[in-house]
């Protein structure tokens, strides 16, 4: 498996950091965020991006994608986490379109297009309260109705909501509690009447809400995928969106890291920069060594899904499990290395340490996909 | 022993019989009560009651001198008035860093007319203190501090800027350390001076932390003129009071954090119940059980490693370096509580306002991010494990 | 509780210290190794110390002991701790006499008064292959004979059972495998037929052997304690020898860390003493915090025993899951420090290294006694 | 990549019909093989016979040049060559510190004079070597060796002593770092020089571990006479060479290690398995569980990492300080992976000698107590984190 870059992957990763930096530096997400916006990123600056074809990178060609690939994803997703973006590519990108490819169906033709032109924003309901990243256990409830179903229950946490042009939720057509048969996932119109979105502010202040659903009626044609069969299109889903998370979690990880190091350089006490302390280089040696061993496993993850789908489950519990631990530790010690002022909100270490243990604690935390790795083992 | 058997049945009966009936089973931390000072906009009138009857019978500053507020008890009688106190479940009347911190600091190295000023004061809750310390260049390396005073006729005019100065915005004054000699070893040219925080060019502002508002606050002097009276110990000696009040904060804070630990245990096996959904029996999570199992038991060591200071230390053995190994342990123990909760109430421990989230989960957040400070105010935790290499370990090594 | 000590017990500590250092430097612990001596220790020098009183200072008075009490034995086995004394402490003072101790029987009075005189070792033969700490797996079995029992089974682990005079065994008189019911403790003669002592070196060179009966009988006056209902028995002693190993184990390991900073102070390297670089000297300090921590919790653990014994299960897991972890990161980190020389068996680290390992490893490590803490608080 | 595959099939061809049926399947690790040697005692026929068969097809130094007894491989076909060698389970047929550090050295440093006499008996298996560095004063500070060279007409005369020299009993030759220059800065007064284990004046003596007897010697040189023409590189330019020699040898380290890791989930489950007395399913201790995957987890990222840093080499990146984090992340996994095995094995893994243990588990307890050294040996992993510090994060203040 090839884990370094090739010449194209490398100007890609360096065209993409090189906007982030240029156009969405962290004040923006600051601005954003003070301002208390409205839609909470900028629907411009997504076409924008569009039309440099990010959003269509890992979708085929046959629904106007460029169908490079995953990887090719993940390195957006890494500089998009390197200065803390705002736009919506989990929702869309990671769920909603990864959901479109692996269902290839009517409603893939519907929205993938409009989605490559981003046009078209995503939202993917599927965690409820005490499901703790297991998507059997949904309690939200479609009840079939004549010509269609009435989907009633509750929705948690639920990316970019507010902004979706169309949300696919998860909910039981049969079968009890964490049965893994039967749920269906449905194509729904946020307006639909009886659907409630209630907009939440998290620490990373990225856009999520919760989304309530009150007798919203659907037909048949919303069903997305097969009926009673739509937890393996949901774990499949939720694993590419996870590998994509640990990318986007490195990127924050790997610039915190960087910020932290160039703070011990600059910050002086007993007339010395910091950084010549030695017990400070043990450690931030320590973490680098970390995060290199992190990157191999986010890169094999998102390399996984393109060339070794059957790997896919293993390679994502590895990445998440690791960068998640990684991001725990750079990001609290890099707080520690700022002293006083990483605490503060006026310095942005602190954005970082938020944003990075909201992705390290979604999506299954690092003793999640412990747990999971030994269960796909066998042992 | 008898003796203070006496104390304690008396103590109960007058407590008993003064303290308000609405204070009972009120008693929380030990800076959970009245902090006093003229911008107290305190109204209960069983809390002033409670003040004033304590500060008459001299219990609010129960060691200190009858004749400065005091009680004139006995550490040991004052440890029985406290633990009698925890047993009604009643609240100190007053509380602050006048109190714990420059108080203590002044009754070692005051002159008779500071004591006589700021004691009384202090001990009935009129006066509020913060504390002058940190700077913006000065954080670890504390003795770098760039305020400077300059002597001019009786007074210094001061000059600078502080930051970290808790509750600043509702302090009456300031102790503060500045600068009166720059051309000295930068430990020979400091002064330790009070501050009435009315004086004209003295203003704060708040900080906000990652954690949302906070009690910090920035402290500017500008041009400010203090008598020179208000200096503590010698001009250009303040390094030693300094580091005296030091010691006081470093044991405050170990003792604080220990009696915040209790219950702790209890608090995260209900939490995981609740969001585990498993109302009793053996926890279904058997990593969040361990941890758990790891945040007890380092609880129980904290405490008991206080409780064998406090009893050496009774035994008439000097104060060494245990308060920093009680800051390091006690610092990390408290992170580790938080950082354990966010990870017990999983998505419910992301929020930052509501809808969705319940306000003890939201506090609990904040309470997890505001922790990631407690390795660093206070003397961080690399300046403790400095000290404790140093002066514990003899690792110190002149001329490398 | 107290949890200093007062005049009388900081005299004894002092006193069985300066004995350790003067009559049992670490050289004379290798010197019994190098030479394969057929005892492993001193029958002497034991003889000698219970003329200092110290093999009767937890026994009761009216068993010839001095009743003082289980604490002034813990500073007495921290002492032994710290030069690694091979004696058979643990064998005949923790497992033996408590035992009896806790039976208050006619065994008692048969040989706790020889125990206080140095004249009688014990043994326990209670562990097994599989059992993991558990007294209460025990496949040796007692099958009822005429006037007594015959028991088959095989011990293991059996400390000092080579010079026992006496050998105590746990053995299943009743119920299946793993049942709490159905253990009962049998006091037999190490010379008895059927019984065979296979002595086995471990890595600390202390003594113990696989203990093998077949069909070794014993008359139903060699039951202790009651038939059928011994594990409460074997348990309570083997919580109180947890406790006295938890303070064996933080002499060992507060000597190994006295030694490492003392190397810190020596050794040379780059011009200056290794213990003037910072990375060094802030994890000689954690270790010193983490070290003190435990500290606590192993004077609580046999304060308990002595002051409130309903205490006893959950302070002595507690002790013996701090001291473990601590001995682990103490020995490892003071191995590291010497470099080179710390992994030869020339310097005396590396014997600190194995003995506290082996402590570390017995009467369950870290996570069993973390285990058997939520299990005792219901969680 | 068509040539390659071509190569590839013809390797597979020519090892199948050359290699003696009975090494199939005995390839263990990098260093398990023919080590040869004067001083080898190897009879066996077949490894004899492999030994020659591969050494006259330059196979045994693949990418060394023909003339020196090399295959002259690129770095691609050697890698198709290994790779094939590992699928049919082949050994290697010479190993050693000859053909891993010292042949790749005098590569690079050494005279035309040098390579023809010794690269040809490495690569033959003719030449046993081993490592000259460490020193009881100089273990870290390898720099402050103190074995004296003083030169006497063509010669050089040797006192001093060496440590860690592995396999100095066995060996022919050493590769010795020696002071030639007493009054010059540390680093510029050392030579390279091989020195003759025959050489009238040298001895060694076995050192024994915590984990018992090892392949670790001392050597001593009293009156030592070695030709000059035996200095590689400059007389007090040793340094330069020495550090090079270092690179190689992590390297090696690193990918060994790593090589070391495979298969080790499935040994520590089958462990667990045997001595939880659960055969199959979950296992039953879920901390042992987590731990054995934390390992595996750590495994598998320290092998995708080796990978990636190939890759990177065959793309032409210069090496850079990756040797040093392989080396701390590897000797560490190393260490967690034995401590597990220990904890997996509980009372069964307290033995010395037997009865009651099996040999594999007095051999595991001996690899336990053997991997404490693996942080220490090879430039310790506090050497390495100065490395990175100072190279990669460019944490170096001139001056400080």
């Amino acid at each position: 498996m090839q884990l370094i870059l090739n010449e194209e992957q490398a100007a890609l990763a360096k065209t993409a950091t090189d906007f982030a930096r240029k156009r969405s530096p962290v004040a923006r997400m600051r601005a954003l965020r003070d301002s208390r916006d409205e839609i909470g990123f900028s629907k411009e600056l997504w076409k924008e991006m569009a039309e440099l074809g990010w959003t269509a990178v890992h979708i085929p060609e046959e629904h106007g994608g460029i169908g490079l690939g995953f990887f090719e994803l993940s390195l957006i997703l890494e500089a998009a986490g390197r200065t803390l973006m705002p736009e919506p590519f989990t929702s869309t990108l990671l769920l909603g379109a990864n959901l479109l490819i692996a269902s290839d169906d009517a409603h893939s033709a519907r929205w993938l297009p409009e989605v490559c032109t981003g046009d078209a924003l995503l939202a993917l309901a599927w965690d409820e309260r005490g499901a703790r990243n297991r998507a059997n256990r949904c309690a939200t409830r479609a009840v079939a109705v004549d010509g269609g179903f009435r989907i009633s229950g509750c929705k948690e946490s639920v990316l970019d909501a507010h902004t979706a042009d169309r949300i696919f939720v998860s909910a039981r057509t049969g079968g009890q509690d964490s049965d893994p048969d039967g749920i269906t996932v449905f194509s729904v119109d946020p307006a639909a009447a009886g659907l409630t979105i209630e907009r939440q502010t998290r620490i990373d202040h990225r856009n999520c809400a919760r989304v309530l659903f009150e007798d919203v009626r659907v037909s048949t044609d919303d069903v997305v995928g097969t009926l009673d069969s739509g937890l393996s299109l949901l774990e499949g889903t939720l694993d590419r969106a996870t590998a994509g998370t640990a990318a986007e979690l490195f990127g924050t990880t790997d610039e915190a890291f960087e910020i932290a190091v160039a703070y011990l350089k600059e910050r002086k006490q007993f007339g010395v920069p910091i950084g010549s302390f030695q017990a400070l280089q043990h450690r931030a040696s320590r973490l680098f060594i970390e995060l290199k061993l992190a990157e191999s496993a986010v890169i094999a993850a998102a390399k996984a899904v393109d060339d070794a789908p059957d790997n896919v489950p293993a390679q994502v519990s590895l990445a998440k499990a690791r960068i998640s631990d990684a991001a725990i530790h750079v990001c609290n010690e890099a707080v520690q290395f700022h002293g006083g002022v990483g605490i503060t909100d006026e310095y942005d270490i602190g954005l970082y340490l938020k944003r990075a243990r909201v992705a390290e604690l979604s999506f299954g935390d690092a003793a999640h996909h412990r747990d999971r790795w030994a269960t796909l083992k066998g042992y | 022993m008898a003796d203070l058997e006496t104390f304690r049945t008396e103590a109960r009966l007058w407590l008993r019989a003064n303290a308000p009936q609405s204070l009972y089973g009120t008693r929380e931390g030990r800076f959970d009560g009245f902090w006093g000072g003229r911008r107290s906009t305190e109204t209960d009138p069983d809390i002033l009651r409670w003040r004033d009857v304590m500060a008459d019978k001299g219990w609010t500053a129960p060691t200190w001198p009858v004749e400065y507020g005091g009680g004139g008890l006995s550490r040991d009688e004052a440890k029985v008035l406290d633990e009698v106190m925890t047993e009604l479940e009643l609240p100190p009347a007053v509380v602050g860093f006048g109190l714990v911190m420059i108080g203590p600091t002044l009754l070692d190295y005051g002159t008779d007319a500071q004591k006589a000023e700021h004691l009384p004061k202090i001990a009935r809750g009129e006066t509020r203190w913060c504390q002058g310390y940190s700077e913006p260049g000065a954080g670890s390396d504390l003795a770098s501090l760039q305020t400077r005073a300059v002597a001019d006729g009786d007074d210094f005019i001061i000059n600078g800027q502080k930051v970290w100065t808790s509750h600043a915005d509702k302090s009456d004054w300031i102790f503060a350390l500045v600068r009166t000699d720059p051309d000295a070893p930068k430990r020979k040219g400091i002064t330790f001076i009070l501050v009435d925080m009315d004086t004209p060019g003295v203003s704060t502002r708040p900080i906000e932390l990652i954690s949302g508002s906070s009690i910090f606050c920035e402290t500017f002097f500008e041009d400010a003129r203090v008598p020179a009276r208000h200096v503590v110990g010698e001009v250009n000696n303040g390094w030693t009071v300094a580091k005296a009040l030091l010691g006081y904060e470093r044991t405050m804070i170990g003792a604080a954090i220990s009696g915040q630990m209790l219950g702790v245990e209890d608090e995260l096996i209900e939490q995981a119940r609740h969001y585990l959904g498993c109302p009793e029996g053996r926890l279904p999570d058997p990593m969040l059980r361990d941890d758990i199992v790891r945040a007890a038991m380092n609880d129980q060591c904290l405490n008991l490693t206080v409780e064998r200071i406090r009893q050496s230390l009774r035994e008439g053995q000097a104060p060494g370096s245990e308060s920093s190994i009680l800051k390091v342990a006690g610092t990390e123990a408290k992170q580790a509580r938080w950082e354990l909760a966010i990870r017990i109430a999983g998505q419910q421990a992301l929020g930052w306002e509501g809808p969705g989230y319940t306000d003890d989960e939201l506090q609990r957040t904040r309470n997890w991010l505001r922790s990631r400070a407690s390795t660093i105010e206070g003397g961080s935790s690399e300046i403790q494990l400095n000290v404790i290499a140093s002066r514990v370990l003899g690792l110190k090594f002149p001329g490398t």
